[in-house]
């Protein structure tokens, strides 16, 4: 079993034509992922790599029974472009796209929690199940498959700690990169909950970085709910603070958010907490 | 981005806010006249302008010139004063707390208010700061302004000025994509009228596309600060000695746990985000020959491009601005042994790990 | 409440979408000026105006006077032209179909267009017509747009103006407080601009509390209409001699299938909504005296009143306006007996039951 | 067992010291229903009919664990009394309050289903469960307890029927007046799925009437789903034809909407039809 992917996962690209959407639909597909179908306005009856291209995610998904949607498309159309896979009952979503503005992402995220739609991003290099397939960007040639769990919230870091890992003849069941996003559709709490369900996952690893309060959240959630090891990495032990967001980051986070804190909080639920990422292998062990 | 006081008051103002009637002027001559007596105010993005002297009233012309004067060009926590703003006093009766900001944890906007508004409002205990996370679907009602009012046990009156404010706070954020929108004070004068004391309104720099009027808006910004955000690079001054170049504000972190791990400290950083675009790449490298750092560290985790050409934007980088500095250079990806043995050919160090890297920057950076 | 063609035209032009240059009069003299050649468009709040003759062109400010003399005054179908509508004349390459309504079945809104637009819209096949639920959680979005012109299969200029149109179209809606929203023709000129050929508004008549704008908008309405507008009850006039009085729509369409049942035929219904308010009672029967039927026929469900409080309020009303008409009054609530005594004590003719009371009213209009 | 409505119903009477609020409230009580909260802006701390008063739902619940709310407020403001309610956690809410902006209604519709909120109205009667309790201003006195499930668009006509039903000794499980507002919160088909599944119910009246194509979507899901008996009855089978709403009312209706429509939709899905109102009680013999 795996999380958020399976063989069922059928793809549409949305953004096909584009650089990223060209290059990634072809890497998707060498990973074993049924990209079925593209989608860029205008483009209906092209093909980028043998996947035919359609004007709507309405008509690709009528077209092909696409399920899953991968957004390439620039910032300022991500919204239009998730709303959209919203709208054509597309069920997983992965925003890969940086950059979006906050205001579109609480609108769409909320819209997509209503609908029970699982988004993951925006601003994520989305989530990959070796040997099951890939939505998104994460470099296929780091994976091995296996039983250990990855959420991140970092994108290149993500890719450095399953490097780690594969070196080290530790496989994943499922990487899901979150995104650093500050609203992120899908949050550690979310990927928590369906690796401690998922079968196939005996251990987790939990990326995290200063800033915000989803680690400490994440910590709680260990603590209550979950059986399986974790372990983690928080990246910024080291970092200087950021310069402050008036009084209300001060007042949100209440002490919070530091590499401190959230190392705390997770060594209290149980977390063994690796110093730097090349630590988490022997962890894991 | 954020704003100067005065453009976040105009931003209020615009949405129906009430502030004091006032100007901004960048020299002391542009004070001709005067609403009445008035708090003359250091325009600077760092807070703490009061304790620096940035803030001073004035009753007169002649006064009001005066503490312009002293204020312009001061410096206040590294930031130097360029413009102040002239403001009406206000009679102050009462100050409360209102801000709007992000909500990362429900997802959504946050709205904060206490009765106990000024500058010691970060020491308020939690249970007098009411904390309504609003939900997007729902967006505001007057609901929210009942609760607000009603939690700041506010009078009839007040109460319904305070919750017009709130609606108005909402609409800001929304249609001016705001990530923060701040009254603090929010005044009660002794007349009964509420008025913003101070403001602070960030812009979310992601949705600028959409707000063309704050194009070439001013930002306080060192050189080499102003062409990484041109470069769309985040560019960090810290105290130590190593340079860092690494793709990924995560992965740039642990190039720093991992340096701290080896006694070495970061001098200034630059994190070129989740990209291994070959140009990009360079550009930095020729943004940190500028920062002239005692090391380099590089540590690029590649996702698509090829490592050698990766090393050719940086051999062309040290061709076009030669450097002293020895360079530890980590990259991962398609063809690394390549790129490894490009950059050892032309002096570099090389390194493979990410632990192995940044051991060697931190002995060259100790030696 | 629906809103003239020119009122219509207005709201789109208001909201950015294009409509032909035009202005309206009350008499020929009004006519000072064209924008060129023109259609003279009869004001009424009724279809087919076109085959009542009450839509003609001119080329001259004279012909365009004998136009507006011919159609003002007309009565088409029932209702008397008031003013008229001169606009430039468009030329036509293309008539699309493009509305907007209460979508009931999914609780949303509905976008419908057709390439096949003009007045045989009603009985182009379904196939031929987009049909787009748009959740209200989504509103519109770009997306929408695309879809309906690729629909229409336009090319890529007329399709970004349509796919503009039902933007703005779908903004009218909610700020205007729309139900319908409805561009028939939807004019693709011959030089290539999309125009709306003519349009339907209706207001959503609950929402007028907060849309001031469209106070003393006059309406086509007898004197009955008017007063029965006014007291907030439903009238409907019929081709029967039976005046119907009921509270609520459901039990006044029961009651109308009861009498029919009977061999009965309403002339008249006064609906008064959910509620047994002795006042609106008291009102209805004054109305419908006014109204003449044969016989009346009063069914009044009660909720929360009493029968003898109502009773009183109809023979308070026969008091002020006595009639010659049989009365079949049948009141179900609190203190029942009470009130039935009471009507018939005053010759009314009582009934416990709905079937009952179709039946004696029934006979009571065969006599 | 009930529908919408059971003994752990909290009720929170939204405009509790209007005139309908104060006169319902104390109807409810009466009929048994766990009446524990009113709401009505700057009247907190008053009580009505010994019902403590509160400034926001949230107090109420807070402090009663409502989890039902009725809402009275005038039209202009029962948006935000819904949301409020929404806001507040409630889980189901029935909205009495007539001529309710459709674009409101579509609003907070849209948010309560998002949410899984059971939204009745706006512009309804509300729910009566003899013998557990009732939410809104159905009429008491009319009610028997028993095993028919009453669905009803129409107000007046429901007591009407109800009434009959009564009379013949023929008592109701659940009677709910969804409104006859375009947009509802619930429509029949919500209800049906209810009355399926609930064990205490074991025949189903339908009262519709003319207008909308709702009947004939309830008679597809009662041929589908519905195993048990359904009598109905339409009202305006002599009714005059409406005036239509421009081409859109045509467009959509195609033929549907009409009595002969709906008869003959529900009488092919084996549903009985009742000729008049007081033909009921004879065909759920």
């Amino acid at each position: 079993m795996t999380v958020m992917i399976d063989k069922k996962t059928k793809v549409v690209v949305q953004g096909i034509t584009g650089y990223q959407g060209t290059y990634h639909s072809k890497a998707m597909r060498d990973f074993g992922t049924n990209v079925v179908a593209g989608v860029t306005p205008g483009k209906a009856g092209e093909k980028v790599n043998d996947i035919p291209v359609f004007d709507t995610v309405a008509d690709a998904v009528a077209e092909t029974g696409a399920n899953t949607s991968c957004v390439f498309v620039p910032a300022p159309m991500t919204k239009d472009a998730v709303m959209e896979a919203l709208d054509a009952g597309i069920a997983t979503i992965v925003v890969v796209t940086e950059h979006v503005p906050v205001h579109d992402a609480i609108h769409f995220v909320a819209v997509a929690r209503s609908k029970g739609v699982a988004l993951v991003g925006p601003n994520c290099p989305g989530l990959a199940a070796p040997g099951v397939g890939k939505v998104g960007i994460l470099p296929s040639k780091i994976f091995m498959k296996g039983t250990v769990g990855v959420v991140s919230r970092s994108g290149t870091l993500t890719y450095e700690i399953v490097n780690a890992m594969t070196e080290h003849g530790i496989g994943q069941s499922t990487c899901v990169g979150i995104g650093g996003d500050r609203v992120p559709g899908t949050n550690f709490v979310d990927v928590l909950t369906r690796f401690q369900k998922d079968k196939d996952t005996k251990k987790i690893v939990l990326v995290g970085e200063i800033g915000g309060t989803a680690e400490e959240e994440a910590a709680e959630f260990v603590k209550a709910h979950v059986t399986k090891p974790v372990v983690a990495y928080i990246a910024g032990r080291t970092a200087p603070p950021g310069k402050r967001m008036g009084h209300a980051g001060a007042i949100i986070a209440r002490g919070r958010g530091t590499a401190e804190s959230k190392i705390k909080a997770l060594e209290a639920a149980g977390v063994k907490v690796a110093r730097i990422p090349t630590d988490v292998p022997e962890l894991l062990r | 981005m954020k704003l100067y006081e005065y453009k976040a008051k105009e931003l209020l103002k615009k949405h129906g806010i009430p502030v004091p009637d006032g100007f901004v002027v960048s020299s002391p001559d542009g004070v001709k006249q005067l609403p009445g007596p008035v708090m003359v105010k250091a325009q600077v993005l760092i807070g703490g302008r009061g304790k620096a002297g940035g803030i001073k009233p004035a009753n007169t012309v002649e006064e009001a010139r005066k503490a312009a004067s002293a204020i312009l060009g001061l410096n206040i926590r590294g930031y130097v004063t360029k413009q102040v703003l002239l403001e009406r006093r206000l009679e102050v009766a009462k100050e409360l707390y209102l801000g709007i900001t992000i909500d990362r944890s429900r997802r959504g906007l946050l709205l904060m208010a206490s009765a106990s508004g000024g500058m010691d409002i970060e020491s308020v205990p939690e249970d007098k700061i009411l904390m309504l996370s609003m939900d997007p679907l729902i967006g505001y009602q007057g609901f929210v302004g009942r609760r607000v009012s009603g939690f700041l046990k506010l009078g009839k009156e007040q109460g319904a000025q305070v919750a017009d404010i709130v609606k108005r706070l909402y609409a800001l954020m929304i249609s001016e994509d705001a990530e923060l929108a701040e009254i603090n004070p929010l005044v009660i004068t002794k007349d009964g009228k509420v008025v913003a004391g101070d403001a602070k309104v960030t812009i979310d720099s992601d949705a600028l596309f959409r707000h063309k009027e704050y194009e070439g808006l001013e930002e306080d910004l060192t050189p080499l600060e102003a062409k990484a955000k041109e470069l769309d690079i985040a560019f960090v001054q810290l105290d130590g000695n190593i340079g860092v170049i690494a793709n990924g504000a995560g992965l740039t972190m642990a190039t720093l746990d991992s340096l701290n791990m080896f006694g070495g400290r970061a001098g200034v950083f630059l994190d070129l985000g989740g990209t291994d675009d070959p140009e990009k790449v360079k550009s930095a490298m020729l943004l940190m020959e500028e920062a002239d750092p005692k090391v380099i560290l590089l540590n690029i985790f590649g996702g698509i491009t090829k490592c050698d050409t990766v090393a050719k934007g940086v051999l062309e980088a040290i061709e076009m601005r030669p450097t002293s500095a020895p360079i530890v250079a980590r990259i991962k990806g398609v063809n690394e042994e390549l790129g490894r043995d490009m950059l050892k050919e032309a002096g570099m160090i090389p390194a493979s790990g990410l632990s192995e890297a940044a051991e060697k920057a931190s002995k060259e950076s100790l030696r």
